[in-house]
């Protein structure tokens, strides 16, 4: 595979281009991979890259029902952070952290990884009480993340309005400066193009519509829009839809699929310098490379595979943005849409074995599942290839809602992922 | 923003006036006391998540305040039928049950993108 | 004299009417009506904007909203600033300051123009494949530079001042769009007697009439029909007609948004008008008449000011009577881009020529053409143009590669044909469907009650557009349960049937990989950055969309999708039906955020809910704190006193004396009916049925999980009636909880639930003193221990009202919980301070509340739980009923992780230093000197200073607490190490004799 | 023995809205919540001196009182008159629960010809003619709190609220009344 660089960049640029292979490879499927993940997002063909670079498990599928990235890799804000509470959970975000740092040289694919910090605002004495738990077992684990004070905080994001007079005045915030954002399609691509180089199959347009499985229970391949595909094993990694590729294989989850929305504004010169949350006021917020403001949204309360949600979502998060920034009131709205998540009950998410033996799940990532993208693909490629989870995802496994032993971040904090 | 039928108001109300309950015809075990950590956890923790019919329950909370449950499609959106709490499922011709068997084409929900 | 480029007697401004306005600091005259871009083409002014990436000089493309090249910022006074607003679209007013966007120094000279000297570095998606050596550069120096770089506008840095309206609206027949056949659907559907809403993006009705000047249509010409029309239906009862209303998005159920902008065309506008307004429309049916958008035509440098869509041109010549050159190219691959070029000749405009791509034009404006002198080029094709700031010149060659020539014009007209506008077809979710003869996505499955008419339908000619618009107007009508009316006519007549029509790139974007042929103006994307992106592998038009960015900029590709997909499809060789269509997502044209949000800001942002006695509190000097929607007393500083300071004085106070509080915000819920103890006894972990009228009992609620949800205090009024408390933050949850479980689980149970909580304005008395303060105010209720112990409840009179008088503590000593109707708390509280004060007692708040609290060892339900805590884990696993067989949560109770050892019990901490008090949130651990990450064994949550027992207290929730009682442990902070002793809970009067006092 | 203690209503004497849609608070009245089962309606009706309306947005009216269906088993009785709702309650012997709700609501009128459309402005009912006419009542939402809203005229609306909502609601139909009225 040709390496990216400035100097190939510019070799191109004197000869119009033309010299650019495919970033990956459209392979007919082969009769049977000693691997087949279902859902070409980031964690699905993550976990293939680390398969055939880590594992040396080349002979791997990833299919994809439609245009790889085009799931919830390439509908979200792009939030990376991991100052979450939990040891489980502080120790995949921080695993992933760790991966995002050196993504783009690892896969010689610019993601773009921004370290521009993650703040989150406080808004009151529970608020505060909350994100100092946070602060300390961070510290604690090795992570960090910070306590600001008001005018800190405004110290490092300008527009924000820090008036006692507000509706919800901002009492401190927590800050994570290795928190930021990366470009969402280039971390599909990127791992599409490192795993294609590795001879992994990307097959797009291919549609899971069952999964075969022997007599033994076990799984032996899955029946697609283009045809019977043999597989040793199944990890399924497809978002919104787990739910409906595990039913085919007879195992039932705890989740609930719903739309999650966000908007983008128009492009405007650079104004926010970092990524804000407010959990009292639900709202996220931070600026692209292109300017435009990027806001998540919340979620629509009803169960939908529609990638659309109702107006009354958006105007809600816009109320909480124009309610922190009021400058940001004569600003547009240039384009708003939806993706589909999967919830789990305690919001954490499912990384790990099922009852069905050779079919590993890997799912309800909810709302933060792509902070979580190369840790989750890590990890997921060591489960499939051991056939056990790997220590840092031991806690994410299924059987938790049967003992009672949940990773309740959402409980513990009421901080929206 | 969903058009809702309340079988008690017998109208159609505007979305805001309610609140989803989750899953409709899930019944508490009446000897819940008694029964196993599996079966706990089928009936507090997993659900079937349908791509397509779902009978769900809703609230109209800003409205008469009865739960009632609806059948819908949740690739549509759109509803089938709305009933009142303690009414069995209603018979929906011409509606196929949600099945992973036949899965929704991905233009249904994507828009024309391939 | 309003533009040297004014034609007399052309357009239908008034002359008389003008407006003065700058732009980049020049001062300019306009017509009232004109738009910026009308305004500054009468001026001569074509550059006006810098395109994205390379700084292009752009001048104006269109005369609507798909306008992708002239962005302005527009000011009216320094906080009423609005950026990248479509100089099309924005209607001149007297005093407007007009600024041109991404540029420096100045939009003649912009030193970005250098980038596309360097384009050919820039190619699609170049970022992705540099800027990662040396890594630490990206953050530092790469990224800001791209961002730098990047953006449009300047954002806003003040608070807008303006303020923004709403509106919900119902009707049976919305229609979108007021052209001929929007406001032919209306009419049907008017004259039929349907509630109809007729809304249109322009300030006048016409749409496509505004330009197309021959059309006749019930014998008038068309504009003036239109306008009639459009005052026809504004004048009946059943209709709304809106201007300046665009819809914005399609959503479920046939709920559409509407933008209505009311006074960003206004000089001076009253103060009392918002400045947009928001309708939420629910209609029963939608007619969508959007209408369709010309495209340009994809050649090299098909960019530069000048170079302009062929119906604008003749939008500025037939209705703001503005010539746009004085010698007119036009490049075309139908017929209506020839009308430009009849109109334009007609007054007295030199046609240089007219370059048709095809080979065999419409017999009819080819006649039409050779009529009026005007040279047509047949097969031939523009390849190329000249000029900076302008165009000067265009290259034209027969197809196949024939030689070129140049010829000097100074404005060039383009028509590669009519798109039509399905976006909110498409956002209503119904499917598009490809039409291969007319190489047009049009609409195909529908998904909600809607229907398409006119030319975004695909329907050609005037009087078909009429016929199936008053077809769908009546059909709708009679579909929503409208009978009257008569059947309404209408006949059309037009010169011309326009026929032809292209889609991806001409001749001369040539197949070079250096050439700038534009598909995407904003973004410049050119044709051969989507071949490049087809050659990396992006094989899908969302992949090559994100790849390019094509369509992804402020216009949202309304020009460029069908060139980039054409374009695209000749590369892969597939047909476009097989590449598909980007999803169409709202919103039509940008919204600002004022607009969404309307009357959601500062007091109207999110109500905050205040207390009956909030105003005496204010007058006492009560500092308050958000504890959810409601403001409460926090704590009462006297002159000089910091926080501490107050919190320990009324902290001894009421211990000493007695202290008085709000306590109204605790949830309150009437449980009533026969059943009421059964259904409380399945609410609750504890018993209620050996609950005696009169008495009160502390109750946990559980989540069926197991987990804490809630708790409060229940009194039993009668056999049939309890008053039951909620935490302040969870009554709306555990109403909703308990009305679940009511309705669906145990239908049976003859009870109703019914909120109470701002029925009761709620005044805790506390301290020794507290019976001596309220005895004289009391009728009816015997305060003595023994007739009215500690636990109970009474309902009497207080000050001459009704009240429920609970005894009851949540500070550990003796006092009383005075609950009288809300509107006589303050006046209660008033006859209460009047007796309180002169005995020595004080108000207090949240902050003392929490801290007597904690002293006694009594827990806050989401301070010191969690959504992760068991009643054990909390200390008060005596409220969970062992008799009982069933209640909420009983078996999840059961469940292995929750009944394990080691699990996080609540316990208090006492600092070695009893100086020093801990942090709240604070991690504990038994070894300090462990590496990270280290085993955390629990948290502090709740800590404060207590002036009562002269030390700090804390409690925590610690691994296995229970049993580590005595023990060391140690809470690492960044600067130092607190070692704590474990103990119990309870840190004053154990025995809990003060609660009798 | 003290003074007995003076009322406070939660709006005092505010006034806002436009000469189209005059926004005012109402004055105090006794209010109840009473929850019955049908075969209770008969005797409730007898005790409380009107028919209990039993069709959605029902509502019945007889001297200074008024009955609005709030849901299938649920009424909202408004005294004027300030009658003790409670007592009359305790006289019928039939199953029911009656609850004080007199000091958790309170009222703001909205009268005028634009009075309709200042509502508008915040609530997503439906309040066309012949949806919502004169006598009809519901509970829905108006922004982002809870109301009942019930039609006592041709121009004329009550918004009934919770005290502690009442400044934002009377805020939001203020802001409604001005640009409904313009």
């Amino acid at each position: 595979m040709r390496k990216y660089s400035v100097f190939a960049v510019a070799r191109e640029a004197m000869r119009g281009h033309k010299g650019w292979e495919a970033q990956w490879a459209s392979p007919e499927p082969r009769k049977e991979y000693d691997v087949v993940i279902v859902g070409a997002g980031g964690h699905g063909l993550g976990a293939a890259y680390y398969l055939a670079k880590e594992h040396g498990i080349t002979n791997v599928a990833v299919i994809e029902k439609g245009w790889l990235g085009g799931g919830n890799t390439g509908r979200n804000t792009t939030i990376i952070r991991s100052n979450y509470l939990y040891d489980e959970s502080m120790d995949i975000y921080e695993h992933s952290l760790k991966l995002w740092e050196g993504l783009s040289q690892d896969l010689n694919y610019n993601v773009m990884y921004s370290p521009r910090g993650v703040m989150m605002l406080s808004h009151n004495v529970h608020d505060k009480q909350s994100f100092q738990r946070h602060v300390h077992a961070n510290r604690l684990h090795g992570i960090d993340n910070e306590w600001l004070t008001p005018e800190q905080a405004k110290a490092y994001c300008p527009p924000l309005d820090i008036s006692a007079t507000a509706r919800y005045p901002i009492n401190g915030a927590a800050l994570q400066r290795r928190g930021g954002t990366a470009r969402h399609d280039a971390v599909a691509w990127g791992y599409a193009r490192a795993a294609s180089d590795r001879g992994v199959h990307v097959i797009q347009n291919c549609e899971v519509k069952g999964i075969r499985r022997g007599q033994d229970g076990a799984v032996t391949g899955v029946e697609t829009s283009k045809g019977f595909i043999g597989a040793k094993k199944i990890g399924v990694s497809a978002s919104g839809h787990n739910s409906v590729i595990m039913a085919m294989a007879d195992v039932k989850l705890p989740l609930h699929s719903v739309p999650l929305q966000a908007l983008v504004s128009e492009p405007m010169k650079p104004i926010f310098p970092c990524v804000v949350m407010s959990n009292s006021v639900h709202a996220y917020i931070s600026q692209s490379d292109k300017g435009e403001l990027v806001i998540g949204a919340g979620t629509d309360q009803y169960n939908s595979y529609s990638q659309t949600g109702g107006l009354q979502i958006i105007t809600h998060t816009l109320d909480a943005i124009c309610e922190l920034f009021p400058m940001f009131r004569r600003v547009k709205m240039m384009r708003q849409w939806g993706g589909i998540t999967d919830n789990t009950p305690d919001r954490s998410a499912i990384q790990g074995v099922t009852p069905v033996p050779n079919l590993f799940v890997n799912c309800g990532w909810g709302t933060g599942g792509f902070k979580a993208t190369p840790g989750s693909a890590h990890l997921f490629a060591y489960l499939i290839a051991r056939g056990e989870p790997h220590k840092l995802a031991a806690g994410l496994t299924l059987d938790r809602f049967r003992t009672g032993r949940l990773i309740d971040e959402a409980a513990a904090a009421a901080v929206a992922h | 923003m969903l058009l809702i039928y309340c079988p008690y108001c017998e109208e159609e109300r505007s979305e805001l006036e309610f609140r989803h309950g989750g899953d409709a015809h899930i019944a508490r075990p009446a000897n819940i006391a008694d029964i196993t950590d599996e079966a706990f956890q089928d009936y507090f923790f997993l659900r079937d998540n349908p791509k397509g019919l779902i009978f769900e329950r809703w609230r109209h909370i800003h409205g008469c305040g009865r739960f009632f449950n609806a059948a819908r499609d949740t690739v549509s959106d759109r509803f089938f039928a709305s009933y009142k709490a303690g009414e069995p499922k209603p018979d929906l011709p011409g509606v196929a049950p949600a099945s992973e068997k036949t899965v929704e084409t991905y233009e249904a929900t994507e828009g024309n993108a391939q | 004299m309003s533009g040297a480029n004014r034609i007399a007697g052309q357009g239908r401004l008034t002359p008389a009417r003008t407006a003065r306005f700058t732009f980049d600091g020049v001062s300019y005259e306009a017509l009232a009506g004109d738009t910026v871009a009308s305004a500054l083409i009468a001026n001569g002014v074509h550059l006006v904007g810098r395109s994205f990436k390379y700084h292009r000089p752009r001048g104006i493309l269109s005369a609507g909203a798909e306008e992708p090249n002239a962005l302005v910022d527009v000011a009216r006074d320094a906080a009423r600033r609005q950026p990248n607003v479509r100089a099309t679209v924005q209607e001149v007013f007297d005093g407007m300051k007009v600024e041109s966007q991404n540029r420096w120094p100045s939009l003649s000279f912009d030193i970005g123009g250098i980038n596309d000297f360097f384009s050919p570095f820039f190619a699609a998606g170049f970022y992705y494949k540099t800027f990662m050596w040396p890594k630490a550069a990206w953050e530092k120096l790469y990224e800001p530079f791209i961002r730098r770089a990047a953006g449009l506008g300047v954002a806003p840095t003040e608070a807008d001042p303006d303020h923004y309206a709403s509106r919900y609206a119902y009707c049976d027949v919305l229609v979108v769009g007021a052209g001929v056949a929007g406001l032919s659907a209306a009419l049907a559907a008017a004259e039929a007697g349907a509630r109809v809403i007729l809304c249109d993006e322009q300030p006048e009705a016409g749409g496509a009439l505004h330009f197309d000047t021959s059309v006749t249509i019930d014998g008038k010409p068309g504009y003036d029909w239109a306008q009639a029309t459009a005052a026809r239906l504004a004048a009946m009862e059943n209709v709304t007609v809106l201007s300046r209303t665009t819809a914005f998005g399609y959503y479920n159920h046939n709920f559409v948004g509407l933008a209505e902008r009311v006074t960003d065309h206004l000089a001076r506008p009253d103060r009392k008008l918002p400045r947009e307004r928001l309708w939420q429309v629910r209609a029963k049916r939608v007619i969508l008449a959007t209408g369709s958008i010309e495209r340009h035509m994809v050649f090299a440098n098909n960019d530069r000011p000048g170079i302009m869509l062929a119906s604008a041109a003749r939008t500025y010549l037939n209705h703001f009577g503005v010539a746009v050159g004085r010698k007119v190219g036009v490049y075309t691959a139908n017929d209506s881009a020839y009308e430009a070029a009849f109109d334009l000749k007609r007054a007295g405009v030199t046609v240089a020529a007219i370059v048709d791509s095809r080979d065999k034009p419409g017999e009819a404006v080819l006649a039409e053409a050779r009529k009026l002198g005007i040279e047509v080029l047949t097969g031939h094709s523009v390849v190329n143009t000249k000029g900076h700031r302008r165009v000067s010149s265009m290259s034209v060659a027969r197809n196949g590669g024939g030689a070129a020539r140049w010829i000097a014009v100074d404005a060039l007209l383009m028509s590669a044909g009519w798109t039509p506008s399905v976006h909110l077809f498409s956002q209503s979710r119904g499917k598009v469907a490809y039409d291969a003869a007319s190489g047009r996505f049009l609409p195909g499955t529908y998904a909600q009650d809607c229907l398409s008419v006119g030319s975004c339908n695909g329907t050609d000619g005037l009087q078909a557009t009429i016929e199936e618009a008053l077809a769908a107007g009546e059909l709708m009508a009679r579909a929503t349960g409208n009978e009257g009316g008569a059947k309404v006519e209408l006949s059309g007549e037009n010169a011309f049937e326009w026929s032809g029509g292209m889609a991806g790139a001409g001749e001369g974007a040539g197949v070079d990989t250096t050439v700038k042929a534009f598909v995407d103006f904003q973004h410049d994307v050119c044709a051969k950055d989507i071949r490049l992106a087809v050659r990396e592998g992006m094989h899908s038009i969302e992949h090559i969309k994100r790849f390019t960015t094509t369509g992804m900029a402020t216009d949202q590709g309304k020009l460029s999708n069908i060139h980039g997909l054409a374009i695209a499809s000749e590369v892969l060789n597939r047909e476009i039906p097989k590449i598909g269509l980007t999803t169409f997502r709202a919103p039509y044209t940008p919204v600002t955020f004022g607009t969404l949000i309307s009357h959601s800001r500062g007091e109207l942002f999110d109500p905050a809910r205040k207390t009956p006695m909030h105003a005496w509190e204010e007058a006492h000097g009560a500092v308050f704190e958000d504890v959810g929607n409601w403001k409460r007393a926090w704590y009462y500083p006297r002159a000089g006193e910091t926080m501490h300071d107050a919190v320990n004085r009324e902290c001894r106070t009421v211990r000493e004396a007695a202290g008085v509080f709000d306590a109204s915000t605790l949830g309150k819920i009437e449980v009533v009916g026969p059943d009421a103890a059964t259904f409380l006894n399945l609410m609750y972990t504890n018993a209620w049925d050996t609950l005696k009228p009169g008495r009160c009992r502390y109750g946990i609620m559980l989540r069926e999980d197991g987990f804490v949800y809630d708790d409060g205090v229940v009194g039993r009024l009668a056999e049939d009636r309890f008053h039951v408390t909620t935490t302040t933050g969870g009554a709306p949850r555990v109403m909703h909880h308990m009305e679940d479980y009511l309705q669906t689980e145990f239908p049976h149970l003859k009870v109703w639930l019914t909120s109470t909580t701002e029925q009761w304005a709620v005044i805790a008395v506390q301290g020794p003193k507290a019976r001596e303060i309220i005895a004289p105010l009391v009728e009816g209720i015997d305060l003595s221990n023994e007739a009215f112990p500690h636990m109970s409840v009474r309902e009497g009179k207080i000050c001459g009202v009704p009240t429920r008088l609970f005894r009851m503590s949540f500070t550990g000593e003796a006092g009383y919980e005075v609950n009288v109707p809300a509107d006589y708390g303050q006046a209660v509280l008033e006859a209460i301070w009047a007796r309180a004060e002169p005995l020595g007692a004080c108000a207090y708040g949240t902050e003392t509340m929490h801290v007597l609290r904690a002293e006694k060892g009594y827990i806050i339900v989401g301070q010191d739980t969690d959504g992760t805590v068991t009643p054990y884990d909390a200390g008060v696993g005596w409220a969970v009923s062992k008799k009982k067989t069933d209640f909420v949560g009983i078996r999840g109770l059961k469940r292995p992780d929750l009944v394990k050892e080691g699990r996080k019990q609540l316990v208090g901490l006492l600092t070695k230093d009893p100086t020093v008090v801990l942090e709240e949130g604070a991690q504990i651990v038994a070894d300090p000197n462990q590496p990270k990450p280290m085993t955390m064994l629990g948290h502090v949550t709740s800590s404060y200073w207590s002036e009562n027992c002269g030390r700090s207290i804390a409690l925590a929730l610690v691994a296995g607490g229970q049993a580590r009682m005595g023990q060391t442990l140690y809470v690492p902070m960044p600067d130092r190490t607190i070692a704590v002793e474990v103990s119990d809970m309870v840190f004053i009067d154990k025995e809990g004799g003060r609660l009798n006092g | 023995m003290a003074d007995t203690a003076l009322r406070l209503p939660p709006l005092g004497l505010r006034h806002g809205g436009s000469a189209a849609a005059r926004v005012t608070p109402a004055a105090p009245a006794t209010r109840l919540s009473l929850r019955a089962g049908p075969e209770a309606l008969d005797a409730l009706s007898a005790a409380f001196g009107l028919t209990l309306p039993t069709r959605p947005k029902g509502s019945a009216l007889a001297n200074g009182r008024h009955a609005l269906w709030l849901g299938p088993d649920e009424w909202l009785l408004i005294d004027e008159n300030e009658a003790d709702l409670m007592a009359v309650a305790a006289g019928a012997s039939a199953l029911h629960s009656a609850t004080d709700i007199s000091h958790r609501n309170t009222a703001i009128l909205v009268s005028g010809p634009a009075a309709a459309g200042a509502i508008a402005s915040a609530c997503p009912l439906d309040l066309g003619n012949a949806i919502f006419p004169v006598g009809a009542a519901a509970r829905t939402v108006l922004g982002k709190i809870e109301i009942v809203l019930f039609r006592s005229g041709e121009e004329d609306y009550r918004v009934e609220c919770w005290r502690s909502f009442a400044p934002y609601a009377f805020g939001l139909l203020s802001e409604g009344a001005e640009d409904a009225g313009l």
